[in-house]
């Protein structure tokens, strides 16, 4: 798992696990690429991150990974990320495809329900908390009142 | 008889899109920690939408002893990618 | 659509894609990279392929993403491709996540079980054909015995 | 009377790992050509698996009349990636 500030260079980190992985005998790589939008007027979208979380939501699905052969690579933007500039990378390896096929959806699904990441639109230069677009971590809502 | 090593003092961290400044406070479980922040304006409307970790492992019940220095951290709703 | 003799230049191609779709305003990039593998003592793949059909396989598939706002490109390899190279490598582009995600599946999936592509194992300076992980196309048998 | 116009010669393609030259057969429908191929050695045994297109569009029955200069593509089981 790997964090930058602001956007990713998508070609470079894709060749770079591609590279990295390939005598490795894996059958299927599928890279997910998340690339922002020009939609509501935003110049942008920013990220916070919070880390120790996200590495033991990374490390829990790396070991799910394992247990069926496959190995799985997660690089995310902090800070800022403009417009058609990319901020998410996610690829699952795995001896065939099947695995890798089911892997990289369920993976990406339960990121999204999941990893302690919060999004802000950058519009008309405030950094705007995407609340309606968010969702709360599974088992939320312990701390309100009953 | 509150011997100093009594003292049990937690940090309450607040991630994210919630604009506040950690609190520390004296309190030993997780009850404790919902009645206060319940009565907190700037963090109530949160509440039920936050997730809670301890020691940054989530945690899914109010049934939890705290330890002196422990982290707590509160976790609004999430959106990667 | 794209077709190469011999091995494909994973990190060129993918690169190349990406770059081309990048003020599209897709915000999810999919590929399917698939490798040879090492097994049963192979030295490589070989693959036949029958272009006219393929490419009306392909374009029937390209108007069925258009219809989801998504895009798909392909790339193959004709002839040998040795172990730990790349033969082949499909991507879908769609504005959001599970429509990508979807057609990713189901593309690959149908290409396996319909793409006029024969397989052959490269195994002691013979090339075998892969008739037991080979898939009669849909409709097949007409010509046969009743 | 037989004008000869009315010669109708097909070619049949064998795709992929068949390992057999084309035919230039006189046939009019593939009723005619599954009684053709069904007798031929080398080819027999793929036909319970093998799909079958006209001018390189798949058909499922046999019933296609065929015209002149028709080209017809025999394909075995595939396995593309």
């Amino acid at each position: 798992m790997s964090l930058y500030d602001g956007s990713l260079d998508v070609p470079g980190i894709l060749k770079e696990w591609y590279e990295a992985e390939l005598t490795s005998n894996y059958g299927a790589y599928i890279p997910f690429v998340g690339t922002v939008r020009s939609e509501d007027g935003i110049d942008g979208l920013s990220f916070d991150i919070y880390e120790p979380i996200l590495k033991s939501w990374f490390d829990n699905w790396q070991d799910k990974a394992k247990q069926k052969g496959a190995v799985i690579k997660m690089a995310h933007s902090r800070g800022d990320v403009m417009l058609h500039e990319s901020s998410y990378i996610a690829a699952v390896f795995s001896p065939k495809r099947r695995v890798a096929l089911e892997f990289i959806d369920e993976f990406v699904e339960d990121f999204k329900a999941s990893a302690p990441i919060w999004k802000y639109d950058l519009k008309n230069g405030q950094r705007v908390y995407a609340k309606d677009r968010s969702t709360a971590i599974k088992g939320s809502g312990i701390l309100g009142a009953k | 008889m509150n011997k100093k090593e009594d003292v049990v003092l937690v940090r309450v961290e607040f991630l994210g899109p919630i604009q506040k400044d950690a609190l520390e406070l004296e309190i030993v479980n997780l009850n404790e920690l919902a009645a206060i922040l319940q009565k907190d304006e700037e963090v109530k409307e949160w509440l039920d939408n936050c997730a809670v970790a301890v020691n940054d492992n989530l945690v899914t019940s109010l049934e939890c002893e705290l330890k002196n220095g422990d982290k707590i951290s509160l976790l609004p709703p999430v959106c990667g990618g």
